[in-house]
């Protein structure tokens, strides 16, 4: 795949090159300091070699200009590679408006992917280059770590919590993705690819893999029913709930006058703790839903409530979610 | 180290202070401050234990250095704290399912 | 090292033994509060996520046997602090009764604790062993006031209305009270256990304005765990009870 | 060029190890003397260390082939998890403190022992058996959860015997506080006469700052781990979030004391350095205050960055960026440590004596290790490099490198002292120059893995990472010839050594003042300080060359 001994992984994504540039500029400043306490050393250590057995150094006076030339140095310098890392860092846990969202699971010793449409995979996860995709992460039991070293992301995958990472694709092809967080007896087999492609191919081979009735949002609107939520949550948000048209990606005030936005996290804990936090103006009369609805049909009426957006829903057949403008 | 002797009466009045304070705190419990009861039973424990140490403990009249040693006690137990609390605190809700900003209202 | 009287070797001056003695105790301390540190950190985390569960749990704690035992506690450091001040001017037979009566109140108040175990026990309220929040409304003795358990009925239900998981929070609640009174109960059989060398001690007259380290030194523990119980006090049994 | 020639000479007639007590078992194992439990802990983090030594050969030999050459998966994560926790709870973290700290730390200042010498004895026990404990988990299925434990695969999923390692680690966690009570409080009362702060050698800074951590940080990894063990026997929830609980909490409780400790493992070697660089160069350090003061620094700075191991957890962004500002932060104290060390050497008259092969070897590799370090404090580069091979890299450079160099230049240095005996001089240096390349040969090859994207604790690996792997396994096999040398050299010279006399180097600390090896109380009379410390200028006792002497003290007393 790659020649003998390459000393960097590929760059295909749009982090890769960013992250790269920080590995030079920081090596830079580093074998600037390691190669000049080197020699210093080296060269006082043959030019002072003792001369006779009971020879004594020359005492030099401390001096606390040179201390503090030797500190200040070294802290501009830390400070510009914190900066520059922590505005790559930013980036990259700063979700982007209009990301394709897949989710992904991982467990002992494997990871479920699953595509807007429903499309599941195991151990693969096939994305469109240039387009900016998102990783829902959550873990059915212990910590995992989800890692593709050409993209330069990756992010733990918590049980009980739910993680994010973004990155875009830039050159189409077949990427290792690990599982960077020890997590037991097959940690080192639990990987697989990522698999880029452009656009059209991708779109083909999500209605190639015949998703069909798998389409969360379909699922989402059939759960919506069966658990009667729609029987409080009316489109025109008449009555004592909230309308859930829009929803999602806005800014909701909350009872205790606190803003917040709602993400994924934030609808998760609206159907199964829904007093955690009270919308402005409602009173806390929705029951809870926890125990009642599994993992998968959670994902489903998320995806669903974020398909109500105010203008029509484009058409599901190709599964992407819409774009949400809003956040 | 000529050690300083605290009369019996300082202790009794230290005493019936905690006593009063033991009295208060239970007595703040059971009224609706809203999000201020944990503050003000944390605050009066605060006072009490601070009590305790200068007072039973010595420690108003003991060396400098045995006054750092407890005030690095507490600095070192508010690191941990507050950083640790600095992350929770700050995380856009996706914390924990049932997040830190939960209040609890009945 | 040999011992000369009451100089161990390891020191030139009795003055500098009783001052290492003290900032050994001290720096102990500082140990000490950072082991409790870690697990008020827990309490403060848990508490702040699930605040109605623990709120139900506090609530099932006896606030009277606690508020007594708070007292009691106080109390023992009162007689601490006179068995120090007894040493320090002289009087010998002082530091015995102060010492007994500070092992006495103690034992009462692990003797209560006992109690309250036990009670947490029969309500099924340990952690792991069928525990179960609703077990005691539901299952009233005859000794219990109906009027009471049906209010607290109300409450309990109440609270797995708000938080369907309330068992499993609840567990969290007793988790941390069982680890934080049982470090602290732990605390206190050592603390006993250096009452009784000490109060042998007195009984030979050791102790003398010149020589008193060991009493202020134990003194110096003995108040740090009542420090500890003056936090536990509140944090555990007074969450919620203006219900 | 080299030390004067010594008069043949004879070892003291009495000395710590044949008077007082006499030499028997039982005299070792009741000793309160801090010279003796220094020993007493050198033979037990010796059979760790060996222990760790043979584990981390094992996981060498089995990465040479992709597939794992060795053992089953199950076996190779309880390899690096034994390793992890041999070498750093039961070696390293001691190692330094308890061998040389409680040999040196009361010759240094003058005193007759530490100031709990029970305790300290004591402390030695409560090692031995949280090292039982841990010796037992491996016996009966070993340990798989890694070293830091993260739950819930240590208190829920792992199979493996995690519960009485677990209590083994918060069982040592005690000796460590005793150690570090014991070394704080000595300090700061038994001093003798004359010796200031600013008279202190720099190994008693370094360990006056390793102490405080150990007191302020280990409390905290105790009660963690004890809740992950009742977590595990109880089925309790504190970080099971099946339960409620947040496993990141357990991180942050877990870091908040394996942070500092890193520091506690680095620190007492800066202090063998500070040691030995003015030594070898005849010289006083340069920048001694800053010395001083930056041991107390990393010391109160090292407790601020913790969650630096938790950038890809979902921590707070907030959070991330205060806890990258502060670690480098932390990494200036350290600069300034270097720097005054290489300036030291400008216009010193340095020897080549085997002590100052391995200090300056220690620069090299702590340098190295330190500066990935800042690799990985960026945020945005860890998010690739986080768990991977680059972060094993790192830590092996500077433990190993740095801190285990640093140890082993500290038993060069001190052997003299501790057994009165000298040992073969060509040889030592060749075995330094040995490990130096050997490690080097081991560990670089890592960091280009990790960029490379392997992931750490891989028993098996895509076959493109299989040259730089094998390149390391062979660099390891040079490496354990770089320990096997010195461990056989050093172990013939308590015999057949030439005897040392007081002050072989020589050196100025008040520890060769005293006979090697001392006597059980230390000194005849208490020693009265009346000089800086490393001057050797003003030292007519040393027998060197005299110059022109210091026109004031450079520093005043306090
Ligand atoms: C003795 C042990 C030791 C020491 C001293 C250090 C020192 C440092 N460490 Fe390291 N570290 C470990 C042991 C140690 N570390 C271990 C064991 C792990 C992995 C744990 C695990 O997950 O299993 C780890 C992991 C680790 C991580 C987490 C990586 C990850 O998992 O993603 C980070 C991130 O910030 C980090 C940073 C640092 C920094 C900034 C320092 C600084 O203190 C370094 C300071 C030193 C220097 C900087 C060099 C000297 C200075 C100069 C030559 C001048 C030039 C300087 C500047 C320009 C500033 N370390
Ligand atoms: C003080 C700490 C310390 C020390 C000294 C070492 C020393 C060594 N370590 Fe280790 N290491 C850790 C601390 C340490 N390590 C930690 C904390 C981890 C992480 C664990 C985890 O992930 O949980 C780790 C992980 C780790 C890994 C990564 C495993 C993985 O992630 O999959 C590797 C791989 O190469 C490794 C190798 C080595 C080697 C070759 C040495 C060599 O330096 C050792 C050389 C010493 C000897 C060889 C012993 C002396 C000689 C003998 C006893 C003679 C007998 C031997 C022969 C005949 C060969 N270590
Ligand atoms: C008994 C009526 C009722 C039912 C049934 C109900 N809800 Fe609700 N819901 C409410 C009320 C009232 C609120 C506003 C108060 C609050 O925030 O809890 C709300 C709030 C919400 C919110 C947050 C809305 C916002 O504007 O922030 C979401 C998301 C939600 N519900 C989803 C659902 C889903 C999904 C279901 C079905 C599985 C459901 N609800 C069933 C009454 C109900
Ligand atoms: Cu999953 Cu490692
Ligand atoms: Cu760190």
């Amino acid at each position: 795949m790659q020649s003998q001994l390459p000393i960097y992984p590929e760059q295909a994504s749009n982090f890769a090159p960013q992250v790269d540039a920080l590995m030079l500029f920081i090596t830079g400043i580093c074998v600037f300091f390691a190669a000049g306490v080197t020699v210093a050393i080296v060269v006082f250590f043959f030019k002072y070699r003792r001369k006779t057995p009971d020879a004594v150094g020359i005492t030099i006076e401390e001096d606390a200009r040179l201390e503090a030339l030797w500190m200040i140095v070294p802290l501009i310098l830390s400070m510009a590679m914190f900066g520059w890392g922590a505005v790559v860092y930013v980036d990259y846990r700063n979700v982007p408006r209009d990301t394709l969202d897949i989710y992904v699971i991982g467990k002992q010793w494997m990871w479920k992917a699953q595509q807007p449409n429903g499309l599941k995979e195991i151990n693969e996860c096939h994305v469109p280059v240039g387009r900016n995709i998102r990783l829902i992460l959550s873990s059915e039991d212990v910590i995992h770590d989800f890692f593709v070293p050409a993209f330069r992301v990756k992010m733990d995958v918590v049980p009980g919590h739910y993680n994010t990472m973004w990155f875009r694709p830039t050159k189409p092809g077949r990427y290792h993705f690990f599982c960077s967080q020890y997590c037991g007896t097959n940690h080192a087999l639990m990987g697989g690819w990522v698999t880029v492609m452009e656009p059209s191919d991708y779109a083909a081979w999500l209605s190639g893999s015949a998703a069909g009735n798998a389409n969360p949002v379909v699922a989402g609107e059939k759960l919506f029913a069966e658990k009667a939520c729609s029987t409080c949550h009316v489109a025109n948000g008449t009555g004592r709930s909230p309308s859930l048209n829009g929803v999602y990606g806005a800014q909701v005030l909350l009872a205790d006058g606190s803003i917040v936005v709602a993400d994924e996290a934030y609808i998760r804990e609206s159907i199964l703790q829904p007093n955690a936090k009270i919308v402005a103006g409602y009173q806390p009369l929705m029951p809870t839903f926890q125990g009642q609805l599994t993992e998968e049909q959670i994902f489903a009426l998320i995806a669903y409530i974020k398909s109500l957006q105010s203008q029509p829903v484009p058409a599901t057949g190709a599964g992407i979610a819409p774009p949400t403008g809003k956040r | 180290m000529s050690e300083h002797i605290v009369s019996p009466k300082i202790y009794l009045a230290i005493f019936t202070t905690l006593m009063a304070g033991t009295g208060m705190t239970v007595w703040a419990a059971f009224q609706n401050f809203g999000k201020f009861n944990i503050v003000i039973a944390l605050a009066i424990a605060t006072i009490k234990a601070t009590l305790v140490v200068l007072y039973f403990m010595h420690a108003r009249y003991s060396p400098k250095r045995t006054q750092l040693v407890i005030v690095c006690s507490v600095f070192w137990l508010a690191i941990m704290l507050s950083l640790t609390l600095a992350d929770y605190n700050t995380r856009r809700h996706e914390g924990r399912l049932a997040s830190a900003t939960t209040c609890y209202r009945a | 090292m040999h011992r000369t009287g009451r100089l161990y070797g390891q020191f030139e001056t009795l003055e500098q033994q009783k001052e290492t003695a003290a900032l050994g105790m001290w720096v102990f301390l500082v140990t000490e509060v950072l082991f409790f540190g870690g697990l008020f950190l827990a309490y403060t985390v848990n508490r702040s996520a699930f605040s109605t569960a623990f709120g139900a749990g506090s609530n099932t704690l006896d606030i009277k046997l606690g508020g007594f035992n708070t007292v009691v506690l106080i109390m023992s450091s009162l007689t601490m602090a006179m068995a120090v001040w007894s040493a320090q001017v002289g009087k010998k037979k002082l530091v015995s009764i102060f010492l007994i009566a500070t092992l006495g109140l103690g034992t009462i108040f692990l003797g209560v604790k006992v109690i309250e175990y036990k009670q947490k026990f029969d309500h099924h309220l340990i952690p792991g062993l069928g525990f179960d929040m609703r077990y005691r409304s539901e299952h009233p003795t005859a000794t219990d006031d109906p009027k009471e358990m049906a209010i607290e009925k109300e409450e309990v239900e109440k609270t797995f209305a708000v938080d369907p998981d309330t068992n499993a929070h609840g567990q969290l609640y007793f988790s941390l009270y069982f680890a934080m009174t049982g470090l602290h109960a732990l605390h206190m059989i050592v603390g006993a256990g250096l009452l009784v060398w000490l109060i042998k001690g007195s009984f030979a007259g050791r102790f003398t304005p010149q020589y008193n380290t060991p009493v202020e030194i134990v003194g110096l523990y003995w108040h740090f765990v009542d420090i500890v119980w003056i936090y536990l006090f509140p944090l555990l049994y007074l969450i919620d009870r203006h219900r | 060029m080299s030390t004067p020639p010594t008069p043949v000479r004879e070892l003291p007639h009495k000395h710590y190890l044949n008077a007082t007590y006499g030499a028997g078992l039982r005299s070792w194992l009741l000793t309160t003397d801090h010279k003796r439990i220094a020993l007493l802990y050198l033979a037990s983090v010796t059979v760790f260390f060996f222990i760790g030594g043979v584990l981390a050969t094992m996981i060498r030999i089995h990465l040479l082939t992709p597939g794992g050459a060795l053992v089953t998966p199950e076996t190779y994560n309880k390899l690096f998890t034994m390793h992890g926790v041999a070498m750093i709870f039961f070696f390293l973290i001691p190692s330094i403190p308890a061998v040389f700290g409680n040999f040196l730390i009361p010759l240094m200042i003058g005193a007759k022992d530490l100031a709990f010498p029970k305790i300290n004895l004591l402390s030695w026990y409560i090692y031995v058996i949280g090292g039982c404990f841990v010796l037992y988990s491996f016996g009966t299925g070993g340990l798989d959860t890694g070293w830091t434990f993260y739950t819930p695969l240590s208190s829920v999923y792992s199979n493996s015997a995690v519960t009485p390692a677990v209590l083994g680690i918060f069982i040592n966690g005690f000796s460590s506080i005793l150690t570090g009570l014991n070394f704080i409080v000595t300090i700061h009362t038994m001093r003798a006469p004359g010796m200031t702060w600013f008279r202190l050698p720099l190994f008693v800074w370094a360990h006056y700052a390793t102490s405080l951590v150990m007191i302020l940080g280990t409390p905290v990894v105790a009660i963690t781990l004890l809740l992950a063990g009742l977590e595990r026997m109880f089925h309790l929830g504190f970080f099971n979030p099946a339960l409620g609980g947040d496993p990141i909490l357990f991180q942050h409780l877990f870091w908040f004391y394996s942070h500092p400790a890193v520091y506690i493992m680095i620190l007492p070697a800066m202090g063998v350095i500070s040691e030995i660089i003015p030594t070898f160069a005849r010289k006083p350090i340069f920048g001694y205050a800053f010395i001083a003061g930056s041991s107390i620094a990393i010391a109160v700075i090292g407790f601020l960055v913790w969650a630096h191991h938790m950038f890809v957890t979902g921590e707070s962004t907030y959070a991330a960026l205060t806890f990258s500002f502060l670690s480098y932060l932390v990494a200036i104290p350290s600069a300034v440590k270097v720097f005054n060390w290489t300036s030291t050497l400008y216009k010193g008259s340095i020897s080549w004596d085997p002590p100052m092969i391995y200090a300056l070897g220690f620069i090299g590799l702590f340098v190295i290790g330190g500066l990935t370090g800042l690799f990985l404090a960026c945020l945005g580069l860890d998010i690739h490099i986080h768990d991977t091979y680059f972060v094993v890299a790192h830590f092996h450079y500077i433990m190993v490198g740095g801190a285990v160099m640093g140890y082993v230049g500290g038993l060069h240095f001190w052997w003299p002292k501790i057994t009165g005996r000298l040992y073969p001089r060509a040889l030592s240096r060749f075995a330094a120059v040995v490990l130096f390349i050997g490690f080097n040969l081991t560990f670089f090859p890592q960091f280009i893995l990790g960029y490379l994207g392997m992931p750490r604790r891989y028993h098996t690996y895509p076959p493109e990472f299989q040259v730089l792997n094998v390149l390391s396994t062979a660099g390891a096999s040079i490496l354990a010839l770089g320990y096997l040398l010195p461990m056989s050299y050093l172990t013939w010279s308590m015999r057949y050594g030439r005897v040392a006399g007081q002050n072989p180097w020589p050196a100025t600390g008040l520890e060769w003042k005293t006979d090697s090896p001392p006597l059980t109380e230390n000194f005849e009379v208490t020693p009265v300080v009346t000089w800086e410390p490393y001057d050797f200028k003003n030292r007519p006792d040393l027998g060197l060359a005299t110059g022109t002497p210091l026109p004031a003290p450079a520093l005043g007393d306090d």
